[in-house]
């Protein structure tokens, strides 16, 4: 099916079509079967192949995630929904010291075609706990990989491809951008799973972001481009490996970067993403390269706060701004 | 039981359903947001539990927790207030609805990841016994909860250095659209504490005389030194999950089967359309509130028109929660940085 | 129990002797580093159980695994060299001691954070009852490791779901330094599986005959589809949780008392001073080898010549696999970097 | 006492201190009584306190470091030790989701004096399982703090400092420096628990290293000195705050700059340093900043291999020539 669709939509698809083709991929996690998913991700899936493909789970994360290593071991593909990220740190230890470990202390003599999609990010008063971000977590771990898709197109494609991986794979999905529609293609082949995407072309800034913070950056090269600031946005898609390359051929046309992400800025993503590009690129650079991120801080109920204390398509333009004329950095970081 | 503590716990159990009931309308109109877990159906454990602590012992509850902390004595208003997101709210409007505490109630919180009620319980119980005080911890949690680790560690920790904590389960049947055949290999919790043979027993968790007096003698046996209990309260949630859920996992026999068995109180108005009506409910037949009206107009404590001036007193009280709510001003950013950082400034050793 | 068998026991129990007893030599040479944890004393539980298994069956264990390897068919010089850090290692010198790992032998490691096994090996029974298969699933752990929270985590899930997966606990009394009645209020671990309604059952793990009757019985049941089965070994170990460890918080006559009971076997050399002296061990009578041995002789199936033979065959077998890993070379970098990429490739979908 | 003592001995005595001096104060964690702790910390305190204030817990590490939050909302000063850090991955929730999150989550109501101590970093061929760290992780989550030690008197002072302060605090503590000696000066006012210290004074590079990467750090310095290249070393003491001012005013003087970490150096420590500097100090430096990291590669049992994934005072003197003569990195990062 090609057209438009929402992300859970995309996401549904997806699963649909790799547990048609290949009886070894099944899904598990709480209410993804007779309830559906809480995002409706696998919406039908249980009446179409039955409990032992998709299996709701107790409220047992370390051990069901667990479980998806074993099987993983034994060359199933299994799909572990966590339900959102703030719960994966109850499965770490599975995540981190199992399936990314033993793939490389056994020798290399297992697969581990593992998937684990986990919505996050801060959404509609979910408060403190429910608004954890664990992409740093991950990405400081040899042996994952972790793809960050913001468009239905990039959901689909992504999660297709990481459960024909035999890598284990972390699918960090936005809460807020299930229900976005996006255009998805079937058929067009898709580009690597880690190759970033260039959104919008621009001269005179890279903004660079990813999931959320990617779509949240056009819409503020939108609003600059009124004032006649010219950004270049690119959509990481990836946050291990990231590919460098695009980021940095970037900033050789723009020589100013500014980095946004949702997470608390110290040590965040975009701190890697700082360092790496600042040295990479320190010869290109105009400016220094600049962080937008997400206020140090547990995220407080009340809304208004809330949305105070992650970037917005305006605070993403007034870093750009500040960027630009030298001045001082202002909430960003 | 003595005529006061029965017409305090009628109160009870009337001001939570009527709070809850508003609470929805409230995030409806968009004044509450986020997750909102609500307790219609299950007020007789709040209440037969807490009438039954003494106020030096810790409460530790969950995201489902309005009623225990509004039983626990914290002002109607303030609970409002924190669920609104305001700064009178009892957490300044940073917590929310999943994160309520009260310091000076022993309200110890408000946890939203699931499982984390009974290491905080432990902790608190390791305090107490620590020190030989004669005060207990209660601990709340649902049936879904059970399978999370934690339970296993907590309750081998409490039995085996016998720590005054009551484990409470809320065994509604369901985690969610989760029946509990089928997140549960055993589905009688109080079974599971045998593992490490901890006192527990199963209570009809729709009687609050049931639940009050299973209560008092488990915290007595607390206070004896002799450890843990735990107790499966079995009752079940008419709404949802939270707000968010519609419901519709669930058979709809079952939901009358238990709507029979407990409808709402007439006297709250009806708010969502998928809920049982006024007057389905009345047809039914007494719920928990109305059977612990008929018990206190049977003993003669109280008339049928004095329980209706306790209705209209409990949906003032709601009334006036919500308005303090209203008028309450938002947080701002200095409240969030002053809530972090609490605690600073005493890193620098003073010797 | 047929001739066969029982002189294949025999010789895999004198084979794990003298293999832990020379890697401790080598640990002691700086051979081998890192953690080092033996199983003198306990291989009556992993000869027992997998002698009972099918080659087709899962084995999946801890960080004190090398007999499970070794009885598994893990070459004994594939074990030294992984040992070792060797390239002809089991793992190519990667994972060492705690991290073996034989894909072809079904042998799915070597974990060694308390509690792995029961997560990895539900999810391969998880796979075998989805695909219908009558294999079964051997996961091992410690007295120590059922206050993990995935021990009631996965118990749950298996018997929930009716997987194939023999739990064995090697109940060797004590985690570490801390003796069994300090870590967990039910001491008798067969009793944690009534939690989740699985059959459990306890085992002399000093008796290899009784070991394997159990574990016969057990995964018999298991393929008739009934779900998991636990099994609580009863055991000891001689030495100290790891070659870092002297052992000294267990009193000196709890350790003689359970030497009377399974002291080693003479013929193999003993090396650390703490350690009881081959006079002491020979004065106790029979060990769990020797228990073996008299049955075998009792039986008329080897005479004592024959059993002196075997024990200079595994001799023999450990001083090979020790000259093996001392010639095999150390791993390069680029090792390392394919075991990391081993499955590296197939990101892009291929239609 | 004053004098000259190990890391295990600083740590044991400020144990004894506090332990004495208040009540409250009490220690749990498994080995710690009775075995006497992993790495001697706890030695004979069991024996003078008792069971109740030095608690041998079973392994139950989500369990026993949530039963120290509970303690500390109460006010008890609970001093939890996770045997190594390994096994923190299954503590997360209990650190990150509550101990961090309570303080703010009830508007500031509660304090949360709970001091996590835990041994860590790559140590002697104990295998990947075993050799996770996890600075990257814990420095992200706002709410804690978290003390790397490198000497007996950081040691002894950060730790008494930690159970001093109402805050949740999180020692990360050197398996390898247990055994190292150092004066100790028990009368001495101490620093504040996050100022970094300057280890050595140079004027052509800096080099910042925390816990046991500024002591490797100094031996470079010191073959560097041989060579004519006048090094600085600053030893960071917290991951959490960071004393910015302090490497700043180093790379104010020397103008280049070099984080040296025992991390994967992908999205680890180092990246929000070289970030935060490479911002800070755009202007003043002369070269990019670099990072010198342990490899994005779970640790090899292997020795030779173990060795060659993380930084010597050999490599790191590398990556300074490479640094100051402006060639290519190396190993490094
Ligand atoms: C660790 C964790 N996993 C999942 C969730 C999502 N979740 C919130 S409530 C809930 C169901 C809990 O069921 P139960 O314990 O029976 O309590 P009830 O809601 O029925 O009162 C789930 C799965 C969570 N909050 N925390
Ligand atoms: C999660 C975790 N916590 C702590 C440790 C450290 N540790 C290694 S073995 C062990 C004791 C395990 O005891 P038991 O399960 O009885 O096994 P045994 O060593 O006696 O065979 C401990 C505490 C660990 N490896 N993993
Ligand atoms: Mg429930
Ligand atoms: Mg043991």
């Amino acid at each position: 099916m090609n057209g438009t669709m929402t992300c859970w939509q995309a996401l549904n698809q997806a699963l649909d079509r790799e547990m048609a083709a290949d009886d070894s991929v099944f899904v598990l996690g709480e209410d993804v079967g007779l309830y559906g998913g809480s995002y409706r991700v696998t919406e039908g899936l249980y009446a179409k192949y039955g409990e032992w493909r998709v299996r709701d789970t107790p409220i047992s994360e370390g051990g069901f995630t667990g479980l998806g290593v074993g099987a993983a071991l034994v060359g199933m593909r299994p799909v572990v929904e966590i339900m959102t990220v703030n719960f994966a740190l109850l499965a770490l230890d599975a995540i981190v010291n199992m399936a990314a470990k033993v793939p490389f202390m056994s020798g290399g003599q297992f697969p581990m075609p593992l998937v684990v999609r986990t919505p996050g990010g801060v959404a509609r008063q979910l408060a403190a706990q429910h608004s954890q971000r664990l992409e740093h977590t991950l990405m400081n771990v040899p042996g994952l990989r972790i793809a960050v898709p913001s468009t239905p197109q990039d959901a689909y494609w992504q999660l297709r491809q990481a459960i024909r991986s035999d890598e284990p794979i972390v699918l960090l999905e936005h809460e807020l951008l299930y229900f976005e529609q996006g255009g998805v293609d079937t058929d067009a082949p898709p580009p690597p799973m880690h190759r970033a995407a260039l959104r919008r072309a621009g001269d005179d800034v890279t903004i660079i972001g990813y999931s959320r913070t990617a779509l949240l950056a056009e819409q503020a090269a939108g609003r600059l481009a009124k004032e006649g600031i010219s950004a270049e946005v690119i959509d990481l898609r990836s946050l291990r490996p990231i590919d460098w390359e695009t980021c940095r051929q970037s900033v050789e046309k723009t020589h100013h970067l500014l980095i946004v992400e949702e997470d608390c800025g110290f040590a965040g993503a975009g701190a890697e993403l700082a360092a790496q590009l600042g040295e990479r690129c320190f010869h290109l650079l105009d400016a220094p390269v600049r962080r937008h991120a997400g206020l140090d801080l547990p995220t407080p109920y009340n809304g208004t706060l809330e949305a105070a204390s992650i970037p917005t398509p305006s605070s993403i333009a007034g870093a750009v701004r500040r960027l630009l004329d030298g001045s001082a950095p202002g909430d960003e970081t | 039981m003595d005529r006061n503590t029965l017409i305090a716990m009628l109160r009870d159990m009337l001001l939570a359903r009527a709070f809850e009931e508003r609470a929805a309308e409230e995030y409806a109109r968009g004044n509450i947001a986020g997750f909102l877990h609500l307790y219609p159906g299950e007020e007789a454990v709040a209440v037969g539990v807490l009438h039954a602590a003494e106020p030096s012992d810790y409460v530790v509850s969950t995201y489902r927790e309005h009623v225990h902390a509004l039983v626990r004595g914290i002002p109607p208003g303030a609970v409002m207030a924190e669920l609104f997101g305001r700064r009178d709210g009892c957490c300044k409007g940073m917590g929310g609805s999943m994160h309520l505490f009260d310091r000076d109630r022993r309200f110890m919180g408000g946890y939203a990841i699931v499982g984390e009620t009974y290491p905080v319980a432990t902790g608190i119980a390791y305090a107490i016994a620590m020190r030989g005080l004669p005060e207990a911890v209660i601990c709340f949690f649902g049936d879904g909860a059970v399978n999370q680790g934690t339970f296993h560690e907590s309750l081998n920790m409490a039995a085996l250095w016998k720590l005054p904590v009551l484990f409470v389960c809320e065994n509604n049947r369901y985690q969610i659209g989760t029946e509990i055949h089928r997140h549960s290999a055993v589905t009688e919790v109080y079974k599971r504490a045998c593992a490490h043979r901890i006192p527990a027993e199963q209570v009809d968790g729709m009687d609050v005389l049931a639940v009050h007096r299973a209560t008092r003698s488990a915290l007595a046996r607390i206070r004896e030194d002799t450890g843990p209990q735990l107790l499966e309260m079995l009752t079940y949630r008419f709404r949802g999950h939270s707000m968010a859920d519609p419901g519709s996992y669930r058979p709809r026999v079952e939901v009358q089967a238990f709507e029979e068995k407990d409808p709402v109180t007439v006297a709250i108005a009806e708010t969502l359309p998928s809920y049982p009506t006024p007057e389905q409910i009345a047809s039914a037949g007494p719920d928990n509130i109305g059977r612990l009206t008929d018990h206190i107009h049977r003993q003669g404590h109280m008339t049928p028109d004095q329980v209706e001036a306790l209705k209209r007193e409990v949906g003032d009280t709601v009334e006036a929660a919500v308005a303090f709510a209203a008028a309450s001003p938002e947080p701002g950013m200095e409240d969030a940085w002053a809530s972090l950082n609490a605690n600073r400034g005493r890193e620098v050793l003073i010797r």
